[in-house]
Order: C-alpha cells, then sequence, then structure tokens
C-alpha cells in the first residue's frame, strides 16, 4: 500500500489517512447538513423558525468528541514522527553543507560528491551545516524534511528501502536560486555502494585542483565559467581584465590581478562589482586557505576569452 | 464587573482615558518584553560570556540612576496628589523636579555610554567585534534596551512638559486631572521596566 | 451622481459633517473612517491580487514564463505583506469594525475618535512606504513575507523599508484595537452587559485583545532586524553566538496569533449573519462568545508549530504540536452552534447567507488541512510546500476574504442606504466560489506530491496541476469582478433600502440608512430583541 | 485637606513606599556582590518583581482603580510569562551542540 521509500514513509502516511479521513468524514457531514437544513427549512417550507433552546449537554459532546479525537490525531502524528529524532548508533554520517544555492555531501573518508549516494538498508546520518542562511533538506519520497541553520548543527536520519533515484529540494527560501537548488539522492545496493565509496577520487585526475574546489565551495552555483552571467560575474575572461567596482558607493576601475581576486573572496563586500548585489557572496576568511586561493588563481587564469 | 455603564450621551469619561492608556502601557511592556525575551534566551545559551561581560558595567552608575528614577517616580506621584488637594502651584513644582530628574538620568547614561563607545564596545566598532562570543551579544541587546529605554525616558519627559503646559492654561484642574494621571502612570511604566533592566545588566557578575 | 430619484433620509452622515474632501480626511466620524479604510484597503487589495496573478501566470509553465526569478521572488513577497499586512489584518476590523462597533452597541462613536483617525493615517503611511520600494532604492524585498534571517539581513534588496513599514502598520493596529476594547467596556448603551453584546463585538474584543498584546513583539522583531542591516552585526548572528531560530519564535510570536486577528471577525460576522437569516436566536451564546475568548488564549501558544523542522528541541516540538491540535477545539464549537442555528429555522437564502455558508465551507478546508498541518508526521513532509499555500489561502482567502464579502452584503445597504442587485450577487458568489476552488484545491495535491513553496521554477512532473490552478485564478477574478461590479453600481444607483432591510435584531437597524452624524436620533436604551416575527 | 475625591493617598504614605523601594534597592545591590550562584539571578528578580509590584500597586493606583484594571494587568503578565515559558521548552531541551 506504501511505497516504502524509506522507513518512514508508512508512519507518515497512516498519520495523513487518519487526519484526513476523519476531516473527510466531517466536512462531508457538515457540508450535507448545511445543504439539507437549506432545502427542508427554507422560509418557503418552513416560514415559522422553532425559538432556540440552548442544550448544555450538547455543547459538552461537541467539546469532548473533537478534543478525543484531536488527541487522536496528535498521537498517530507523533508515532509517524517519533523515529526521525531516534538515530542509530550506526548510521553512515555524512556532512552535507547547503549553500546558495548547491548541497555537497562528504563522506567519512573525505570523499565528495554533489549527490548523495546512500546504500539501500542502512541508516544514513546527515550532519546539517549552512555557511550562509537557512536551507532545508526535503527528500519528499522519504518523508522527510530539516532545515540547515547557519551556527547550529541539525542533524537528521533516513534509511532507504529501495534501490533508486529521489529528489533532494531545498524546502526553505535562500533567494534567487532557492527554486534551482537541487539534488538527487541515489540509493545504490550494499556492493555497488561499497565499490564507490572505495573507488580512488578519479576527478584529481580530470580537472585542476582549483576547478574541483571550486565545484566543492559551490562557487559555481553563483559564477559561470562560459561567460553566463549567474547571480555573480562569470569568471570567463576575468583575469587580467577591467572591472569597475563600487567601494563604498564609488566607483573604481581595477585590473583583476591576483590580489584584486584574492581580495574579492576573502572580503567581497569591500569592492562590490558594479551591477551586482552587494552582500550575496558571503565572506570566505577563514574558510578558505591561502594555497587554495592560489589554486583558484591558476584555475581562472586559464579560463580566458576566445 | 462592577464597572458602571455610562451613556453616550456623557461627552467626558476619564475611565475610558484611563484604560486607553493602560492599554497603551500594556503594548509598551510587551514591547520591551520581546526584548527581555532575547535577552533570557541569549543569557541561557551565554551564561559565562554574559556574567563577563556584565563586569564591565558599573554598578555605581546603575545603582544611583535606579535612585534617581525611583525619586522621579515619587515625585511625580506626589504632583498628582497636590492636583487634587487643588494646589495646582505644587503639582507644577513636583512636574519640574521629575524633569530635573529625568535630566541627570540621561547625563548620566551620556558618561556611562560615552566611555563603553570609548572603549570601542558599541556593536560594529573593532575592539567589540574581537570580543568572544556571547559578549558581544551582551553588549548589542545592552545599547539596544538602554537606548530603548532612554528614548521612553525622552517621550515620558515630553509627556510631562505638555502637562505642565497644559497646568499653566489650567486646562488641568482638580475636576480633571486625567491627562496628568496618564503622564503619570507613564513614567511609572518607564520606571517599572528600569527596575529590571537594571539587575539584568549591572548586577549579575 | 445618478438623476433618478432617491428617498435616501437627508441627514445622513454622508450629508453632515461637510462635504468635499477635506472634510472627510479631517474627519473624525467612525463612519467615515470606516469607508476610508475600505476604499484605501480595496486599492491595495487590488494592487496584491494582480500580483497574485502574475505569479499564477509565471507559474504555469516551469522554467521562465513573463518573469526572471528574482522578481518572481519580489512577488510573493509583496503580495504577501500587502495580503496580509495591508488587506486582511485591518481588513474587518478596520473598515466594519469602526462603522459598526459602535453602532452595534447603541453609542455615538467610539472611544477616541481622533486616535481613530490617526490610525488611518499611520495605516497610510505605512502602505506608501511598503509600496514605495516598487520605485525607490534596491527593489522591493525578495526575502518572503516572513523576513527570516539571516537572508533578510544579507539581501541587498531595500528589506529595512518593507520592515519599517510593516512596524508602522503594526501601531496603527494596536491603536485600532486599543480604541475597541475602551469602546466596548465603556460606551455600551445603557442596559447592555457583556453577555447582551451582538457576538461581533465579542470578536472583536477578542481580536482586540490579540493586537494589543502580541503585535508589540513583531514591532521590536522588526526593529532588531532593521538594527541588524544598520549596523552589520546582530542579535540572530550566529558568529556573535546569537541564533537565527530565535528569530523564528518572535515572528510567530506575533504573526501566529495575528491569524486569529484575521478570523475572528469574520467568525463574528457570521455569528450575526446566520441568526437574522434563520430567523432565530444564536444556538449556544455563550459557547460562541467564550470560544472567541478561547481562540485569541490558546492562540498564544502554539506559535511553533511553524518551525517544526527548523531545528526546535525534540520536547517543545511535541508541546506545540498538542497545542495546535487544542486550538482547533473552540473553532470546532463555533461551526457545531452554527449548524444548530440553521437547523429548524427558517432559512432565507440572500446573498449574506450564501457568502456565510461559503465561509464555513471554504474555512472546514483550510482549518482541518490545518490539523493535517499540525501533527508531528505529516509536517515533516508537507512543511513549506504547496500544501501550506493551499491552507493559509483556504483560510485566509476563503475563511476572512468571504467573510468579508458576506459583512459587505449584509450591511452595505445600512452603510449606502441602499441595495445591490440581488440575483446578481448570487451569480457572482457562484463564479468566485468554484473559481476559487479551482485554483486553490490543486495546491494540496502538489503539496502531497512534494512541490515547495516561494519556487519560481518546478520539475516538469508538477505542471498539470499548476495549470489548472492558474485556470482557476483567472474564473476567480471574473467571479470577484462581477462582484465588485454590483456592489459599486448598487452604491450609486441601487434602490432605496429603509432601515431594516433583512429583519436585523441588533441595534444598527434601529436608526436610518445610511445613519445621520451622531448615528441615533435619540440616545437608544438597549431592550433585549424579541425572535418574533 | 482630604477632599471628597475617593481615594487619596497621603503624601506621607507614598514617602514610606519610596523609601521601601530604596531598601529593596540596596538589598539587590548588596545580594549580587553575595555568591548565591543558581540562585542570583532568582534572587535578583524575585526583589525587582517585588519593586515593580509596589510601584504598580501605589503609584500607578491598583489599589484604588476599578478590578478590571487589575486584571488587564494579571491577563498581560500571564501571557508575557507563557512567552516565556513556552520558548524555553526549546532552548531548555537543545541537544548540547556537537
Ligand atoms: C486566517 C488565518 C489562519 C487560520 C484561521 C489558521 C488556522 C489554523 N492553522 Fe494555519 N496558517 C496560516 C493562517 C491561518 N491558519 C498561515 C498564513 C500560515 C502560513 C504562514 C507562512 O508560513 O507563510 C499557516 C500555517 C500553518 C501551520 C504551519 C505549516 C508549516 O509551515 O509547516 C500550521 C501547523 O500546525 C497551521 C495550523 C493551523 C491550525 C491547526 C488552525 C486551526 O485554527 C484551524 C481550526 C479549524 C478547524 C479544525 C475546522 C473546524 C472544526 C470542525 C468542523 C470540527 C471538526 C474537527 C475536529 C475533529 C477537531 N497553520
Ligand atoms: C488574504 C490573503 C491573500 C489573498 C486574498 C491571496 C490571493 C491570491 N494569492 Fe496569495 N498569498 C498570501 C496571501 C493571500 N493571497 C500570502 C500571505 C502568501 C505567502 C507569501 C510568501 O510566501 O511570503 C501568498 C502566496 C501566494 C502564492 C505562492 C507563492 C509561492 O510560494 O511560490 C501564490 C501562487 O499561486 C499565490 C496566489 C494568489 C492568487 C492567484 C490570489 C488571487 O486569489 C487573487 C484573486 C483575487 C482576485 C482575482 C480579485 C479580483 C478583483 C478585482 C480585480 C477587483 C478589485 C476591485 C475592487 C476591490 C474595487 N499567493
Ligand atoms: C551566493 C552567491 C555566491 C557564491 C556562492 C560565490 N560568489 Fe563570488 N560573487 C558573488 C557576487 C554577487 C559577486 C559580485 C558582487 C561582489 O563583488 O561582491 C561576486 C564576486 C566575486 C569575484 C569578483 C568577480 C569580478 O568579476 O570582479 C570573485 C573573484 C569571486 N566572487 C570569487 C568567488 C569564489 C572563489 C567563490 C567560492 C569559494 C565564490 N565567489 C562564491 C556571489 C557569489
Ligand atoms: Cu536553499 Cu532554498
Ligand atoms: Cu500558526
Amino acid at each position: 500500500m506504501f511505497s516504502n521509500a524509506s522507513s518512514f514513509v508508512e508512519g507518515v502516511d497512516i498519520a495523513f489517512f487518519i487526519i484526513i479521513g476523519i476531516s473527510l468524514v466531517f466536512l462531508v457531514g457538515i457540508t450535507a447538513a448545511m445543504i439539507y437544513f437549506v432545502i427542508k427549512y427554507n422560509k418557503k417550507r418552513h416560514p415559522k423558525a422553532e425559538p432556540t433552546k440552548d442544550n448544555f449537554q450538547l455543547e459538552i459532546f461537541w467539546t469532548v468528541i473533537p478534543t478525543l479525537l484531536v488527541l487522536g490525531m496528535f498521537y498517530y502524528g507523533w508515532v509517524g514522527y517519533r523515529p526521525m529524532r531516534i538515530i542509530p548508533k550506526n548510521a553512515i554520517p555524512v556532512k552535507v553543507t547547503a549553500k546558495m544555492w548547491s548541497w555537497s555531501f562528504e563522506y567519512e573518508n573525505g570523499k565528495w560528491d554533489s549527490l548523495l549516494i546512500v546504500p539501500v538498508n542502512k541508516p544514513v546520518k546527515l550532519e546539517l551545516f549552512s555557511p550562509d542562511v537557512l536551507h532545508s533538506l526535503y527528500i519528499p519520497a522519504f518523508r522527510v524534511k530539516e532545515d540547515v541553520v547557519p551556527g547550529i548543527a541539525n542533524v537528521m536520519w533516513f534509511k532507504a528501502q529501495k534501490e533508486g533515484t529521489y529528489n533532494i529540494l531545498c524546502a526553505e527560501y535562500c533567494g534567487q536560486r532557492h527554486s534551482y537548488m537541487l539534488s538527487k539522492v541515489k540509493v545504490l545496493s550494499q556492493k555497488e555502494y561499497e565499490k564507490w565509496y572505495n573507488a580512488k577520487d578519479t576527478l584529481a585526475e580530470k580537472m585542476m585542483p582549483g576547478e574541483i574546489l571550486m565545484k566543492k565551495q559551490a562557487c559555481i552555483a553563483c559564477h559561470s565559467t562560459d561567460g553566463s552571467k549567474l547571480v555573480g560575474p562569470s569568471f570567463k575572461g576575468l583575469y587580467g581584465s577591467k572591472v569597475t567596482v563600487l567601494v563604498n558607493g564609488e566607483k573604481k576601475e581595477i585590473i583583476a590581478d591576483d590580489e584584486y581576486i584574492k581580495n574579492s573572496i576573502l572580503d567581497p563586500n569591500s569592492e562590490v562589482v558594479e551591477g551586482f548585489p552587494q552582500g550575496i557572496m558571503t565572506n570566505y576568511s577563514g574558510q578558505i586557505s591561502e594555497d587554495e586561493i592560489k589554486q583558484f588563481i591558476e584555475y581562472i587564469k586559464t579560463l580566458k576569452d576566445d | 464587573m462592577n464597572e458602571t455603564i455610562t451613556s453616550h450621551a456623557v461627552h467626558r469619561d476619564d475611565e475610558a482615558s484611563k484604560i486607553g492608556m493602560w492599554l497603551f502601557l500594556f503594548t509598551e511592556l510587551l514591547l520591551f518584553g520581546g526584548l527581555f525575551l532575547v535577552y533570557t534566551i541569549y543569557r541561557h545559551l551565554n551564561s559565562a560570556a554574559f556574567a563577563n561581560a556584565a563586569g564591565e558595567l558599573s554598578v555605581l552608575f546603575g545603582t544611583i540612576n535606579t535612585i534617581v528614577l525611583i525619586t522621579s517616580s515619587l515625585t511625580i506621584a506626589l504632583s498628582i496628589s497636590a492636583i487634587k488637594n487643588n494646589n495646582a502651584k505644587r503639582a507644577k513644582i513636583m512636574l519640574w523636579l521629575t524633569l530635573i530628574f529625568a535630566l541627570i538620568f540621561m547625563i548620566n547614561k551620556y558618561f556611562e555610554w560615552s566611555a563603553k563607545i570609548h572603549h570601542g564596545l558599541f556593536p560594529g566598532m573593532e575592539h567589540f567585534m574581537s570580543l568572544p562570543p556571547g559578549e558581544g551579544l551582551f553588549f548589542l541587546l545592552y545599547f539596544f534596551m538602554t537606548g530603548l529605554h532612554a528614548f521612553h525616558i525622552i517621550a515620558g519627559s515630553i509627556f510631562i512638559a505638555v502637562v505642565i503646559a497644559q497646568l499653566n492654561k489650567s486646562k488641568i484642574t482638580q475636576d480633571d486631572y486625567v491627562l496628568q494621571e496618564n503622564a503619570g502612570l507613564y513614567w511609572h511604566l518607564v520606571d517599572v521596566i528600569w527596575i529590571y533592566l537594571f539587575p539584568l545588566f549591572y548586577l549579575i557578575h | 451622481m445618478s438623476t433618478e430619484q432617491t428617498a435616501l433620509p437627508a441627514d445622513n452622515f454622508f450629508n453632515q459633517g461637510g462635504k468635499g474632501l477635506m472634510s472627510w480626511l479631517t474627519t473624525t466620524d467612525h463612519k467615515r473612517i470606516g469607508l476610508l479604510y475600505m476604499y484605501s484597503i480595496a486599492i491595495f487589495f487590488s494592487v496584491a491580487v494582480i500580483l497574485g496573478l502574475l505569479m499564477r501566470l509565471e507559474l504555469i509553465a516551469p522554467g521562465k514564463t513573463i518573469m526572471e526569478a528574482s522578481t518572481y521572488n519580489k512577488t510573493f513577497t509583496l503580495h504577501g505583506v500587502i495580503m496580509i499586512f495591508l488587506f486582511i489584518i485591518p481588513g474587518i476590523p478596520a473598515v466594519f469594525g469602526n462603522f459598526f462597533v459602535p453602532l452595534l452597541m447603541g453609542a455615538d462613536d467610539v472611544a477616541f475618535p481622533r486616535l481613530n483617525l490617526m490610525s488611518w493615517y499611520l495605516y497610510i503611511i505605512g502602505a506608501a512606504i511598503a509600496l514605495s520600494t516598487l520605485v525607490f532604492g534596491e527593489g522591493s524585498a525578495d526575502t518572503g513575507w516572513t523576513f527570516y534571517a539571516p537572508y533578510s539581513v544579507k539581501t541587498g534588496t531595500n528589506v529595512s523599508t518593507s520592515v519599517f513599514a510593516a512596524f508602522v502598520l503594526g501601531f496603527s493596529s494596536i491603536l485600532t484595537g486599543l480604541n475597541f476594547l475602551t469602546t466596548i467596556h465603556r460606551m455600551r448603551a445603557p442596559g447592555m452587559g457583556w453577555f447582551d453584546m451582538p457576538l461581533y463585538l465579542w470578536s472583536t474584543y477578542a481580536t482586540s485583545w490579540i493586537q494589543i498584546l502580541a503585535t508589540p513583539i513583531i514591532g521590536i522583531t522588526l526593529l532588531m532586524i532593521i538594527a541588524e542591516r544598520a549596523l552589520g552585526v546582530g542579535l540572530f548572528d550566529p558568529s556573535l553566538g546569537g541564533d537565527p531560530i530565535l528569530y523564528q519564535h518572535l515572528f510567530w510570536i506575533y504573526s501566529h496569533p495575528a491569524v486569529y486577528i484575521m478570523i475572528l471577525p469574520a467568525m463574528g460576522v457570521v455569528s450575526e449573519i446566520i441568526p437574522v437569516f434563520s430567523r432565530r436566536r444564536m444556538f449556544g451564546y455563550k459557547a460562541i462568545a467564550f470560544s472567541s475568548l478561547a481562540i485569541a488564549f490558546v492562540g498564544y501558544l502554539v506559535w511553533g508549530h511553524h518551525m517544526f523542522t527548523s531545528g526546535m528541541s525534540g520536547p517543545a516540538r511535541i508541546i506545540f504540536s498538542i497545542l495546535t491540535f487544542l486550538v482547533a477545539i473552540p473553532s470546532a464549537i463555533k461551526v457545531f452552534n452554527w449548524l444548530a442555528t440553521l437547523n429548524k429555522g427558517s432559512i432565507d437564502l440572500q446573498p449574506p447567507l450564501l457568502y456565510s455558508l461559503g465561509f464555513i465551507f471554504l474555512f472546514l478546508i483550510g482549518g482541518l488541512t490545518g490539523l493535517v498541518n499540525g501533527a508531528l508526521a505529516t509536517n515533516t513532509h508537507i512543511h513549506d510546500t504547496a500544501f501550506i499555500v493551499g491552507h493559509f489561502h483556504y483560510v485566509m482567502f476563503g475563511g476572512t476574504g468571504f467573510g468579508f464579502f458576506a459583512a459587505m452584503h449584509y450591511w452595505f445597504p445600512k452603510m449606502y442606504g441602499r441595495m445591490y442587485n440581488i440575483k446578481r450577487a448570487t451569480r457572482a458568489f457562484w463564479v468566485t466560489f468554484i473559481g476559487f476552488n479551482i485554483l486553490y484545491f490543486p495546491m494540496f495535491i502538489l503539496g502531497l506530491e512534494g512541490m515547495p513553496r516561494r519556487y519560481y521554477d518546478y520539475l516538469p512532473e508538477f505542471q498539470g496541476w499548476q495549470v489548472v490552478s492558474t485556470v482557476g485564478s483567472w474564473i476567480l477574478v471574473t467571479g470577484l469582478i462581477m462582484m465588485f461590479v454590483n456592489i459599486i453600481r448598487g452604491a450609486r444607483k441601487g434602490k432605496p433600502a429603509g432601515d431594516d432591510p433583512w429583519n436585523g435584531y441588533t441595534m444598527e437597524w434601529e436608526t436610518s440608512s445610511p445613519p445621520p452624524l451622531e448615528n441615533f436620533h435619540q440616545a437608544p436604551v438597549f431592550k433585549k430583541p424579541t425572535y418574533e416575527d | 485637606m482630604e477632599n471628597n475625591h475617593s481615594h487619596s493617598i497621603s503624601d506621607k504614605t507614598y514617602i514610606f513606599i519610596w523609601v521601601s523601594l530604596l531598601i529593596l534597592t540596596f538589598l539587590s545591590v548588596e545580594a549580587s556582590f553575595v555568591h548565591f550562584r543558581a540562585f542570583a539571578v532568582g534572587v535578583a528578580l524575585f526583589i525587582a518583581t517585588a519593586k515593580a509590584f509596589i510601584v504598580a500597586y501605589y503609584f500607578m493606583h491598583l489599589k484604588f482603580d476599578s478590578k478590571i484594571i487589575g486584571i488587564m494587568v494579571l491577563v498581560t503578565g500571564i501571557v508575557f510569562l507563557t512567552f516565556i515559558i513556552l520558548t524555553f521548552f526549546d532552548y531548555g531541551f537543545r541537544e548540547p551542540i556537537v
């Protein structure tokens, strides 16, 4: 009856059925009564209203019955929810970084990906981390959702029960590209998962370190490498070009050299590129090392104008 | 519910003005209430840092200001009993005294704030930014709450000044002094809020 | 004006107290202030409606249809801000409350008429500030009407201005509530005890208490956001040891009670209309009166249900869930008593009753889906999805909105002394009602399928229901335009309605239509109504 | 000269109240130097509340006003307390941040 994509689906869906079921009974019953009264006691058919007699017992009756019903609803809501808060000790920990506007998932052995890859029938614990604003990790098929709050170590967990690929959506408004902050969770068989988990990182062979880093740090959520304008300016042809920036509201022309790029990363709001919003890019000082900045610059240098 | 219901023919209803004033005071209380809630939660989350930071505030300054405000509450209460006894002159003297206490309070506050700002503790200043987590919050709340309170002192003083002007014009009399009473209520509320601000900011170590 | 002859009484408040714009802008007459509110609210409501329709148009297909993502985000924020702070919170209390609170209790005005005018000016100033973001500065806020930190502190758009507007509007709302409370305490006609008050007054009384005690909290919270933006560091900044979730607590401490500011007056209106059109006394008068107070009080205790997935502690989630379910009980009591009043009455299905029954049906759907929101397991799935959007449009628009329309059709003859076309009003109701359901019901399905809210773009599998919903929005507009055209025509050319066209029981029907400046020709004395025709 | 105004407090009483407020102020300053540990906040708030009560009851005339105003004050206080208590259901039970 239930899809059972995760171990929570059944409890949640039972709660849905019970609450919506009771609600439907009331909705249909009350609507039917309304229509019935309007027809039966229409003033043509029933010209003289009967005087109202208050009925205390009736008042008690229709206070107590709904109270019992809603307490029942609460109970099933709680039962379906409780397992979500009891995290098994053996759950596989994955560190989730939610950032405007992309997800990244890091595993215990340092493996990193923008997709969430998990084995079937094994509990997985997600440690949620956000450097900028609120986000919310939502996997509809699994019936789980928890906000990612800067400064607060929220956790969630689930146990996938069916192999397949499911949507991950961001369910807390986080700015311009909120609706594009999507990812997928891939549920693999234990064997495939282990194969993936233990495989050597092939990325390093294909990409420059700066490029990988840019993916990990989710710079590419805001900066393209092909010249198209996203939230931030494109990196294409940036190096060595003339950039018009606003410093405290005053226009200035600057050559995009090493120093400028470094400053743009560590203190992006001191020199704001004209035509782009201030305050959107987070201050990366403390999160990115000198070496990493060098790698960025090396990579940006390769993105020349054609 | 032992209140009398006045018919709409009566044009002046002091009881209504008083109820209106009290209702307004409730909104003021809850305005500060929101800040007290923030204070309580943050104190709970950062209790050591709060105690540390509170050490920077001068208990002496705080105590003097508490006494000043309590005394100003007394003088305004006395001014109302003076007008009830048809002694407009004494009522005015008491109100002037209240204003003088308000001024002393503000001068005191000025020196206190300048000292803090001199130490770079105002939000956004360099020293403020280098404080350990929690202490910054304390000073932020300190400036926000005492600032808002000082703003209320000013508003209350203006209210009292208006009352003095009305007394001069004999618009407030023994039979019609509800405006003065309302000014008193407002002033006492400002006092009550300080009564809580004082221990919360100055007395916790 | 029309040339056709009118038999309106000459001494009505439109004629007395001066003519011309200035006499309106300086009036302290509660009836004129009520109308001032109505006209200004109608203007802002239309702006927000157009924004709503544009959003629907954007959502008809995935990808870009008519606007950019950043425009869409500003659009739903402004739509929400206007609808909440400019339309639905002041809606019934400021328009019908101002006009009818004194009339229902036989008073000549509210307790503080000048303060009343000031509330209106604050309202207009707040509205002007809110709308100014459209024209000036870096564009209107793009945070959603909830202004959640830290995004509201980081974004480059004009959040401070929007937030300040909400602050000013809050003050307007507080002063209105203060005025009504004092009026109800002090100005009832001789002979009218607390339990003789019409039920609308009870609901206004409860509403006003919420306005007084909850609004200051949002006021101060919004000031904190402004301070945080101005100083660059702030109270919700985790690097200082702050906590972004605390912002949500403060926001919802106000904004949940605020949803009862919205619905209680509508419930009061329905409690006035049902007895009149069933020709009998309200069943369970006291139960309804007390349930208003109960909703107001329990309403303070449930704000956490907006934060079930925010990272709140486990026990808090459980407590808030239980309390949320308890707040449904007083609403249930009201619904059952309304039904019991209809039972064995002599029902006359005039437009006001039709709108009231529409209210009950739509509020039922909205309220019952509120229960789905309130349970922990189900909330986890549907929080921040289209399901929530469906829920609150049903309660706010289907509930309060229809309550507003019911009040308009009920009290219209008293306000203007004329009657609208009954047949057209009935027809407009059905178009509106059907359009409404086609527009908003699909949102429940979308939400259950996992479509998040505030999404500019969406996965293609959601498109089917989005299209249905957009088509519904066009039907709804048609119905509403029919309704307003009929009302406006009625106000200008309708037949004189007489003092008491509906055979009402309450005191406003004792005076002439429209009422004279001082409301009653002689100082009225309250007599218990007899419900015999 | 007591006049016909129903309820007046004599100036002497006012001064007596003022003195008691001053005493409470000194008490709470003194108490802050004694180490009550966990109770420090409780003691400070208790004294503050006593002071606030005195101000409201005498200076603000709650003692003589119609009962309805007293009830309103009580309701306001209760509402504010519920805000604090319910918020603590969250912060009091947060799992320690790791
Ligand atoms: C007019 C406004 C209004 C009203 C009256 C309500 C009424 C209720 N609301 Fe709603 N709500 C909103 C406006 C309103 N709401 C808004 C604007 C939001 C979204 C804010 C945002 O995030 O932007 C929201 C969001 C919202 C949430 C958060 C969802 C989320 O974001 O995760 C929840 C959760 O519990 C909720 C619950 C309820 C409940 C239980 C009621 C109850 O009061 C309903 C009670 C009524 C009934 C139950 C029907 C009548 C009863 C019967 C016929 C008896 C039979 C029933 C029984 C068995 C009891 N609402
Ligand atoms: C009372 C409140 C209210 C009302 C009435 C409405 C009305 C409408 N809303 Fe509203 N809506 C909100 C309150 C309201 N909304 C809030 C609070 C939000 C949340 C914002 C946020 O997320 O921050 C929201 C969000 C919201 C969304 C979700 C955005 C998202 O999450 O991505 C959508 C999407 O379809 C939507 C659509 C509509 C539409 C199509 C209408 C239409 O129904 C409008 C239909 C009305 C008409 C068609 C009237 C036509 C009449 C005339 C033109 C004549 C007028 C003349 C006179 C008055 C004289 N709204
Ligand atoms: C949330 C969106 C966002 C993210 C994520 C982001 N940036 Fe930016 N970035 C911007 C915006 C907006 C600007 C332009 C405004 C400004 O200069 O502050 C910008 C400007 C820049 C500039 C100056 C560009 C120019 O054309 O002069 C550089 C260099 C830069 N970012 C590097 C990075 C790097 C490296 C990262 C990742 C570690 C990153 N950004 C992540 C939004 C972002
Ligand atoms: Cu991230 Cu929405
Ligand atoms: Cu709510």
